[in-house]
C-alpha cells in the first residue's frame, strides 16, 4: 500500500463530552474510522437482514417444499405486501455488504500471507450476493406481482427462489476455505487459529445443504432440520464469531506490517471509545 | 524408541469392544425387532470407546484437568442427547 | 514515492462517450423502453408485443448490443477505484468495497437481458410464460440498484474522509453521489404496485432511476476525467524538473 | 515407562493447539445433532429402519472400524516417536496411517457400490438417506484428513520444521475422524 498516506498525528484521547461530541470527534480524528465504518455497516446489514427475512417478509424459516400448488399460491398471497417492502429495504442497503467483504479482505492483507488470498475472497464474495440473496428476492417479488398468474408458473418461482438461496454453495464453501487457509498460515496473529477451524465448520455446512436439490421432504430438504435449522445455527455462531473477531482486530490494529499487538489489559477501557466512535458510522 | 505396549493394549481393548458388536448382533439376530436394551448398550459401548480414544490416543490423560473434564462432559452430553432422542422418539411414536 | 503507472488511462476514459452513445442508441431501439411497457398489460398483450413482427428484430438487436456492451462501464469504475486509492486513507477498504460493487450491476443486468431475449426467441410460446419472462426481466432491470447505491455511498464516504489540502475529488462530488443514491432508492420498491410512480414504468422507478444513472455516468465521467488529467499534469512537473536538472 | 514420570517430566499440557480442540468439540456437537435426528426418526419408524439396516453387512463395518482404529493407533505411535526425536519411525507410522485410511476409503466405496448396485440409493428411504449422508460427510472429513496427514509428513520431513505442537494438532484431527466413525458405525450398523 504505497498509496496509503499517514495523516498528521491526531490528539491521543477523545474528549469527554456529550455523546454527539464524542461521535463527531471520532468521525474527524479517529485513525481507525474507515475500519469502524465498515464494521458498523456490517453490523447494521446483518441486523436488517435478519429483521427483513424473519420478521417483515417471513420467508425464513423457509416454507415446505412439499406444499401443493394452492398452498404455494397462498404463501405468496399472505405476503403480497411484506415481500416487496421488506426486500426493497434489502435492495437499498444490499450494496453496503461490499464494505463487509472489503473489511474481511483487509484482514487478510494484514496477515503475513500473499495478497492473492484477499483478492480471491473479494472477487468471490463480490458476486456472492446474487445467488445468495438477490435471486431469491427477485423471484419472490415476481411471484407476488400477479396473484392471478398460472399456479404452475408461481410454483416454478417458489422452487427457483428457495433452491437458488439454499442450493448455491460454491462461493461460500471456497470463500470460507480461503479465509481459513489464510488464518492458519498467518504469522501476524490477526485471528486466533480456532477461528480458522471454525471457517472449516462453516464450509462443511455448505456441503451439507447440497442435498436440498434431491429431497423434497425429510431432514435434508431445503427446510429440513439438518440442511436448514442446524446449518443456520452453525452459520449464526460463525457470523457472531466473525463480527466479534473483526471488532477485536480493529481494536488491536496498529497499521504496521508485523504481528498485530495484543490488547493490553490496562487499555481495556479503550473499547468504549471505539464503540462510540463507530456509532458515527451507523 | 521403546515399543509402547500401552498403546497396543489400548488398541486390543478397542478392537475387542468392536468385535463385541458382532456378538450383540448375533444374539439379536433373527428377531427384526427394535430393542431399547440393545440400542442403549450399543451406544454405551461406543461412548466407552470414544472415551478411551480421548484418554489414550488423544493423550487427554496427560492434559490439563480442564480438558479431561471437558472431554468427559462431552461424552456424557453425547450419551444424554442420543439416548433421549431415541427414547423421546419411541415415546411419541 | 514510486510513481503510479498511468499509461492508457486516458484511452479507457474516452471509451466512456462511445459507451454512452451505444447505450442510448440501444435504449432507444428497444421498443419496450419507449414508452416503458406497462405492468398492467395482460398476458395476451405482452405476448402480442413480442409477436409483433416490427418489434422482434428491434428487441433482439437492441438486447444483443446491450449484451455486448452491458459491462463496458467497468473500466470507468476501475478508474474511479484508482483515484480512490490516491486519497489520504489509512486503509484500502474503500477501494476494495468499490471493486466489490463494480461487477454486481452488470451481472444482474445480464439476467434481465437474457429474460427479454428469451421472451423474443419463441414468441409463439404460451402467453403466460412470455409474461413470466417479461416480468422477471423488468423486475430485475428495475431492481438492480443495490450495487449502484452501494458504490455511490461508498464513494461519497471515501471522498468525505479524504483529508488533504488538495483532495482528489471536490466535496460536491460526495454530495452529488449521495443525491444519486437517494434517487435510486425508490426503484427498490418496484414490487409494491403495478401502477403509479413505483411501478416499473413509473416516474420514480423508471424515469428518476434511469435519469439518475445517466446523470451519474456523465458527471462522474467528467469528474474522474478532471482528476486523471490533473494527476498527469502533476506527475509531469517533477519529471520535467528531473530532465532540466 | 511409567505414566506418572512421563507426565511430570513434560508437565500437563494440552496435546496440540487448544484451537484444534475447540474445533473437535464444536464439530462433535454438530455430529451429535446429526445422530440425534437419526435416532429420533429411527425410533419413530422402527420397521423401516430395521428392514433397510438388514441390507448392510455388519462384517464390512467391523473390518472398517478395525482398520480405522489401526490408523489411529499408528498416528498415536507417530506422535510419541516424534516427541522422542525418532523421526524415521514417526514418518513410517504416518505413512502407515495414510495406508490404513486408503484401505478404509476403498472398503467404504466398495460398500457404497454394492449397496447402490442392489438399488439402495441416497434417496431410496430414510435409513439409506441417513446412511449415505453420515458416511458421506465422514468421508469428506477423512479426505480433509489426508490434507492434515500431508501437513504432518511435511513437518516430520523438514529438519527445520518439526514442530511437535503441529504434529499433535494433526494427530488430534485424525483421532476425531476415528472416534466419529466409531459412533457412526455403532449407530448405523448395530443399533436396533
Amino acid at each position: 500500500m504505497s498509496e496509503v498516506i499517514t495523516p498528521a498525528a491526531s490528539p491521543a484521547a477523545p474528549p469527554s463530552g456529550p455523546l454527539h461530541q464524542r461521535i463527531a470527534w471520532h468521525w474527524r480524528h479517529n485513525p481507525k474510522r474507515e475500519l469502524w465504518l465498515a464494521w458498523w455497516a456490517l453490523v447494521v446489514f446483518y441486523s436488517l437482514f435478519w429483521l427483513m427475512f424473519f420478521v417483515i417478509t417471513r420467508v425464513q424459516p423457509p416454507p415446505r417444499p412439499t406444499a401443493d400448488l394452492a398452498a404455494q399460491v397462498h404463501f405468496f398471497h399472505v405476503r403480497h405486501l411484506g415481500i416487496p417492502v421488506g426486500f426493497a429495504v434489502i435492495f437499498c442497503i444490499g450494496g453496503m455488504i461490499a464494505t463487509n467483504n472489503a473489511l474481511i479482505a483487509y484482514s487478510m492483507r494484514r496477515m503475513s500471507v500473499s495478497p492473492a488470498f484477499a483478492y480471491s475472497y473479494l472477487i468471490m464474495y463480490s458476486l456472492s450476493a446474487i445467488p445468495g440473496l438477490l435471486l431469491l428476492c427477485i423471484a419472490l417479488i415476481v411471484g407476488t406481482l400477479r396473484p392471478e398468474r398460472d399456479p404452475e408458473a408461481i410454483s416454478w418461482l417458489y422452487d427457483f427462489a428457495f433452491l437458488s438461496f439454499d442450493g448455491t454453495m460454491g462461493v461460500f464453501l471456497i470463500g470460507s476455505l480461503i479465509w481459513m487457509l489464510a488464518i492458519l498460515l498467518d504469522k501476524n496473529r490477526v485471528f486466533p487459529k480456532w477461528f480458522g477451524y471454525l471457517n472449516l465448520c462453516n464450509g462443511l455446512t455448505e456441503v451439507v445443504v447440497a442435498p436440498c436439490w434431491i429431497f423434497r421432504r425429510g431432514v435434508l430438504a431445503w427446510n429440513g432440520q439438518i440442511a436448514w435449522w442446524l446449518d443456520m445455527v452453525v452459520f449464526g455462531v460463525y457470523t457472531g464469531a466473525f463480527i466479534y473477531m473483526l471488532r477485536s482486530m480493529i481494536l488491536r490494529e496498529d497499521f504496521g506490517t508485523g504481528p498485530l499487538p495484543e490488547l493490553k489489559p490496562d487499555l481495556e477501557r479503550k473499547p468504549k471509545a471505539g464503540r462510540s466512535n463507530a456509532e458515527a458510522a451507523a | 524408541m521403546k515399543f509402547n505396549k500401552r498403546l497396543l493394549v489400548v488398541w486390543v481393548i478397542l478392537a475387542s469392544l468392536t468385535l463385541a458388536y458382532l456378538w450383540i448382533d448375533h444374539t439379536a439376530n433373527g428377531s427384526l425387532r427394535s430393542r431399547a436394551l440393545i440400542t442403549s448398550s450399543v451406544i454405551v459401548i461406543a461412548l466407552v470407546k470414544v472415551r478411551i480414544i480421548f484418554r489414550e490416543f488423544m493423550e487427554v490423560r496427560q492434559a490439563p484437568v480442564l480438558l479431561c473434564r471437558l472431554t468427559d462432559a462431552w461424552v456424557v452430553l453425547i450419551g444424554a442427547v442420543l439416548l433421549s432422542c431415541y427414547f423421546i422418539g419411541v415415546a411419541i411414536r | 514515492m514510486a510513481q503510479r503507472r498511468t499509461d492508457g488511462e486516458v484511452i479507457l476514459l474516452w471509451t466512456l462517450p462511445v459507451t454512452v452513445i451505444i447505450w442510448i442508441a440501444s435504449f432507444l431501439l428497444f421498443p419496450g423502453f419507449n414508452p416503458p411497457m406497462s405492468p398492467t398489460m395482460s398476458a395476451e398483450q405482452v405476448a402480442a408485443f413480442y409477436r409483433d413482427p416490427a418489434h422482434v428484430p428491434e428487441i433482439r438487436y437492441s438486447m444483443i448490443v446491450f449484451n455486448w456492451f452491458g459491462v463496458s462501464l467497468i473500466p470507468i469504475l476501475a478508474l474511479i477505484v484508482l483515484q480512490v486509492r490516491r486519497m489520504a486513507h489509512r486503509t484500502p477498504i474503500f477501494s476494495y468495497a468499490l471493486l466489490g460493487c463494480a461487477a454486481g450491476s452488470p451481472a444482474l443486468f445480464l439476467v434481465a437481458n437474457v429474460c427479454w431475449l428469451l421472451a423474443a426467441f419463441r414468441p409463439e410460446r404460451s402467453p403466460e410464460l412470455t409474461q413470466l419472462f417479461n416480468d422477471f426481466g423488468w423486475i430485475t432491470f428495475t431492481i438492480l440498484v443495490p450495487f449502484l447505491i452501494g458504490q455511490s455511498v461508498i464513494l461519497a464516504l471515501a471522498i468525505y474522509l479524504d483529508d488533504q489540502p488538495r483532495p482528489v475529488f471536490g466535496r460536491w462530488v460526495a454530495y452529488f453521489n449521495l443525491l444519486v443514491a437517494a434517487a435510486l432508492a425508490p426503484a427498490a420498491f418496484v414490487g409494491v404496485s403495478l401502477s403509479g410512480p413505483l411501478a416499473w414504468d413509473g416516474v420514480l422507478s423508471f424515469w428518476l432511476k434511469n435519469i439518475a444513472i445517466a446523470v451519474w455516468i456523465v458527471v462522474m465521467g467528467v469528474a474522474v476525467g478532471q482528476a486523471i488529467y490533473r494527476e498527469r499534469a502533476e506527475n509531469r512537473e517533477p519529471g520535467d524538473e528531473l530532465v532540466s536538472a | 515407562m511409567s505414566d506418572l514420570a512421563e507426565t511430570t517430566k513434560r508437565g500437563r499440557s494440552v496435546p496440540g493447539q487448544p484451537d484444534m480442540w475447540a474445533f473437535v468439540l464444536f464439530e462433535t456437537l454438530v455430529f451429535t445433532a446429526y445422530f440425534g435426528f437419526y435416532l429420533f426418526s429411527r425410533a419413530r419408524s422402527p420397521e423401516l429402519f430395521l428392514h433397510a439396516q438388514a441390507q448392510l453387512d455388519l462384517r464390512i463395518g467391523v473390518v472398517n472400524t478395525l482398520v480405522l482404529l489401526l490408523s489411529s493407533w499408528s498416528v498415536a505411535r507417530c506422535v510419541q516417536s516424534a516427541r522422542a526425536g525418532a523421526y524415521g519411525p514417526a514418518l513410517r507410522d504416518a505413512f502407515l496411517t495414510a495406508l490404513f485410511a486408503v484401505v478404509f476409503l476403498g472398503v467404504k466405496m466398495f460398500e457404497w457400490a454394492r449397496l447402490s448396485h442392489e438399488g439402495n440409493g441416497f434417496d431410496s428411504n430414510d435409513f439409506f438417506t441417513y446412511y449415505f449422508f453420515l458416511t458421506g460427510i465422514h468421508f469428506v472429513h477423512l479426505l480433509i484428513g489426508f490434507v492434515v496427514l500431508g501437513v504432518l509428513v511435511y513437518q516430520l520431513r523438514g529438519p527445520k520444521m518439526r514442530d511437535q505442537k503441529l504434529v499433535e494438532t494433526c494427530a488430534t484431527y485424525w483421532h476425531t475422524v476415528d472416534f466419529l466413525w466409531v459412533l457412526i458405525f455403532a449407530l448405523l450398523y448395530v443399533v436396533r
